[in-house]
């Protein structure tokens, strides 16, 4: 069981990193990227990482994303 | 070989993430999408920390009461917790140097940008 | 064609590190090096020696403090990179001399610059942000006070009240959130991790003769936990203040 | 007084302290942020000098942050090479004196950044001691962060839209180098369990993990090749040193790119006392880039008309010089080449501040706006062919010695091919001073700016006067480095074990 949602968990974020790779929408491969780092944050908790989880969950899902989607919102959301 | 590979299938899973960050922030021309890709690079590099630091059964390194061995090894934590502020400053730097280039050339592709040099 | 060159290259550059890391110490191992030599300390001896039962937190405050003590100058040089860069007219009630920043060549012209007027707030997104504040505030405090204990520190804390910090500024405007750090204290309170993780440290260096030391007594165990809950607080308000001055000079720009 | 223990720690968080303080000083009036810079600088100076007259007295020693033995907590190290800091602070101080004028008279910064730029500068330079002095590697990655991201942002402060580019560009690649250093980092934790460099120096040997080991040296070399500029990746070094103001175009191109080379010493001292890992194949392929670097580096500063630019490539060709000298591996070399990291440093400097000078007083910045400029510029256009003679290396002044020693390593290390590359990068050079002495003292000037001007006002011209005569004095008194340098790398070349 344990086994399994590693491998599913290691699966998803190579495919959500893959998603963000071939979004043109910029704002979509921000959010894209943000359910990644919410997914590395899942996968760490299950490492035992609790410390570590919840920093990523605040600033990598958060901070990031917000600073991401300001930059977006200043520039410009298509990628050309 | 391959069974090594296996067994340490969080570290395959890490270089995997590191290099589709790389091509990310080789192939694509947008500089908030190099970026993107630098931020899942970055994250790549913090999991193989994390899972050095892993044990089998273990909990986290939290004593007190009612908590039993084995832990896992506290010190990747706090090199990753220590890396993760790094990224995000270095992202926040990035962002504001991409918002200036916006504001003064109009473009963020980096193809464009170097024709205007 | 460029994408397919650049990929077969990464692939070249993935196999030596494939190899390699197959090589590594088998993942998960209790008796790899990694949980054999310095851990292993921490772990057997690290509540009473660090003084904290987090030893994640006992690592990042004590054996390894100046890695911390270096994370939050890292997180300043950004603040003071971000202003740097950013700053292109006079601040809020700063010298209000002739502005000097009529380099852009033409902002109007762009397409996209019309995002200067933001749509309006969704009054539902507008009432849940501001009831939540309250409890996301008292949710960072416990999150800054207990690191020691549980997980949790003051990095995490000061990331939750900057994140509330920059949902109150969407909401209720800028003005209104720039009163809680007015132009005078706001220096202080983003240099408020290095200060107290320096006062901190000369204190050490004065009573146990190393930067950075905390009393190994028994008998003080309240004065190292206090002095590591200062850091901690001190940490949680300069991240916090940290991310939102970030924020707000990014909007502002 | 030397023996006070506190000094190390005092050294690197002078400036860092520094840097929070100096908002909170300069609140009030923003006049005082170059001051507070310039005193923070002093106090770490006196620090540097009492550290440096311990080392010399006593051999290398150690402090223990928190007073946690080796290798449970972070250790500061300070050996030989960490003397390096004396040039940190020199130049630093130096640069924080320049800026005074400097920063007022850039028309595209507004004047609210000044401050900032002071703060950063002194960042800049903290981050920089840190790295030198540390003995844990972790810790040498936070401190190589810190350097970097006030590095970037010191290259964008000009604010001119080309700086934004260079800053982005040198930001993408640092950031990239930074992580591939984290990368390895991790990896030698993984198969050691350390991350004191002299405990991981110990214990790499009994791994037997030589497949990480190898990964780990080849991505560290790799990180830090980025950061000294070294032929591959030395795309991002141009743009951002020439376009950088000159105080900061001196300390990056003096002090930030031999980071990475002291970065790359400390890994050959893990590596080598080990001895997991042959390193003779690494070592040829540094020699080969560092030729390739020496004559490519050269061949451009030829060509180029922006005199800027011209130094930046120049650095780049002067980087290859030190590479050489490592990859050569023998007694002579390795110290020529870690002589040439301290005269490279001042020699550089020399130059950026004198140009910055030409181009403060003019408003040009290329050979063709300039000429003519000897006559009403005499002082600063001596000191750049000071600067310009030592960068050749010819005899009396201080880029001959380390050649010499270099090329000397490179026939004892039966390679004389190199001691050729490195002659023939000299002649190349020695070209490009040619075009600066005509065009400076030999050509009518063409703009009336030139002949308007004035030397520099002291802030600027005596920083720039100091650092030429300094170049003269380390061709004479180049022995003193020399012989402190060498005990170092005898102990470099004598592994553990043997």
């Amino acid at each position: 069981m344990s086994l399994t949602f590693d491998i599913l968990l290691l699966l998803l974020l190579i495919v959500t990193a893959l998603a963000v790779a071939w979004t043109k929408d910029l704002l979509a491969a921000a959010i894209i990227f943000s359910s990644y780092s919410l997914m590395m944050c899942l996968l760490w908790q299950h490492r035992g990482a609790p410390d570590v989880a919840m920093t990523e969950a605040a600033v990598g899902a958060g901070i990031t994303t917000v600073l991401f989607l300001v930059a977006i919102g200043r520039t410009t959301r298509r990628e050309k | 070989m391959l069974e090594a590979l296996w067994n340490n299938v969080d570290y395959v899973a890490s270089v995997v993430l590191f290099c589709i960050g790389l091509y990310i922030i080789i192939a694509k021309n947008n500089l908030i999408k190099k970026f993107l890709g630098l931020n899942i690079m970055e994250t790549a590099v913090f999991a193989f920390i994390i899972a050095l630091g892993v044990v089998d059964d273990g909990s986290p390194p939290i004593m007190g009461e009612g908590a039993s061995g084995p832990f896992a090894s506290p010190i990747p934590h706090a090199l990753v917790l220590t890396g993760i502020v790094v990224a995000v400053s270095t992202t926040a730097l990035a962002l504001s140097l991409i918002i200036r280039i916006y504001r003064q050339c109009g473009t963020i592709e980096a193809d464009e940008l170097r024709e205007m040099e | 064609m460029k994408k397919a060159l650049v990929a077969a290259l990464l692939i070249i550059i993935s196999i030596p590190m494939l190899i390699a890391v197959a090589a590594m110490p088998p993942h998960g191992d209790a008796d790899s090096p990694v949980h054999t030599h310095v851990s292993a300390r921490y772990i057997e001896h690290g509540e009473e020696e660090a003084g904290a039962e987090n030893l994640v937190t006992g690592v990042l405050l004590n054996y390894r403090g100046l890695d911390t003590a270096g994370e939050v100058i890292v997180i300043f040089t950004a603040l003071m990179a971000a202003f740097a860069v950013l700053i292109t007219h006079p601040g809020r009630g700063e010298e209000s001399g002739p502005t000097t920043a009529a380099l852009d060549p033409e902002p109007g012209t762009e397409p996209e610059s019309d995002s200067k007027a933001p749509p309006p707030i969704s009054p539902v997104v507008s009432f849940m942000v501001r009831l939540l504040t309250p409890f996301t505030t008292l949710f960072a405090i416990y999150v800054i006070l207990n690191g020691h204990v549980t997980p949790g520190g003051g990095f995490q804390g000061g990331a939750i009240l900057g994140g509330m910090f920059i949902a109150l500024t969407i909401v209720l405007g800028e003005d209104k959130v720039r009163t809680l750090l007015p132009r005078r204290a706001a220096p202080w309170m983003q240099g408020a991790a290095v200060f107290a993780f320096v006062a901190i440290g000369v204190i050490g260096a004065a009573t146990t003769g190393y930067f950075l030391g905390y009393p190994t007594d028994a008998s003080l165990h309240l004065v190292r936990e206090l002095m590591m809950v200062v850091i901690e607080i001190g940490i949680g308000l300069g991240g916090a203040a940290i991310f939102a001055t970030i924020f707000l000079q990014m909007e502002a720009e | 007084m030397y023996t006070w223990p506190h000094w190390l720690p005092l050294v690197v968080l002078t400036p860092l302290l520094g840097a929070a303080l100096t908002p909170i000083v300069s609140l009030r009036t923003r006049h005082v942020a170059p001051w507070w810079a310039l005193g923070m600088m002093t106090v770490t100076s006196v620090a540097a000098g009492m550290l440096i007259l311990r080392v010399a007295l006593e051999g290398p020693f150690s402090y223990l942050p928190g007073g946690w033995v080796r290798p449970y907590g972070i250790e500061l190290r300070f050996d030989e090479f960490s003397a390096s800091i004396s040039v940190i602070c020199l130049i630093g101080w130096l640069a924080v004196l320049y800026s005074f004028r400097y920063t007022e008279w850039l028309r595209e910064v507004p004047k609210q950044r000044i401050p900032y730029y002071y703060a950063l500068l002194l960042l800049n330079l903290g981050g920089m001691i840190g790295f030198v002095v540390t003995g844990d590697l972790f810790n040498l990655f936070v401190f190589l962060e810190i350097l970097s991201l006030s590095g970037y942002a010191l290259v964008a402060v000009s604010g001119e839209h080309i700086a934004e580019m260079a800053a982005f560009k040198y930001l993408l690649m640092g950031a990239i180098s930074s992580l591939i250093v984290l990368f390895s980092v991790g990896i030698l934790f993984g198969i050691t369990g350390s991350l004191n460099m002299a405990d991981v120096a110990s214990r790499l040997g009994d791994t037997g993990s030589v497949a990480p080991a190898a990964l780990a040296l080849g991505m560290l070399t790799v990180g830090f090749m980025v950061k000294a500029a070294l032929f591959p990746v030395h795309i991002w070094l141009p743009d951002a040193h020439s376009i950088a103001p000159s105080p900061i175009s001196a300390v990056l191109s003096g002090l930030v790119v031999k980071l990475g080379i002291l970065g790359m010493l400390r890994l050959y001292q893990i590596y080598y006392t080990s001895g997991i890992i042959d390193l003779f194949v690494l070592n040829q392929i540094l020699v080969w880039l560092g030729a390739i670097s020496i004559i490519m580096g050269a061949f451009f500063a030829v060509f180029q008309d922006d005199i800027k630019l011209m130094l930046a490539y120049s650095t780049i060709s002067n980087i290859g010089y030190i590479v050489m000298g490592l990859g050569l591996f023998t007694n002579f070399s390795i110290i020529g080449g870690s002589v040439h990291v301290f005269n490279h440093a001042i020699i550089k400097a020399t130059l950026f501040f004198a140009a910055g000078a030409m181009i403060y007083r003019t408003g040009y910045r290329t050979l063709s706006d300039l000429r003519g400029i000897g006559s009403s510029m005499p002082l600063t256009s001596i000191a750049i062919s000071i600067g310009a003679i030592s960068i050749v290396g010819i005899p009396p002044t201080a880029g001959f010695l380390c050649k010499w020693y270099i090329a000397l390593g490179a026939f004892e290390a039966n390679q004389p091919f190199f001691g050729f590359v490195l002659i023939f990068g000299a002649l190349l050079i020695f070209v490009y001073y040619i075009r600066m002495v005509n065009a400076f003292y030999f050509q009518a000037p063409v703009r009336q700016e030139v002949v308007d001007a004035t030397e520099a006002p002291a802030s600027m011209l005596y920083p720039t006067l100091l650092l030429a005569a300094l170049c003269l004095i380390m061709g004479v008194l180049g022995r003193i480095p020399l012989a402190f340098i060498e005990p170092a790398v005898q102990r470099l070349l004598t592994p553990l074990g043997g």
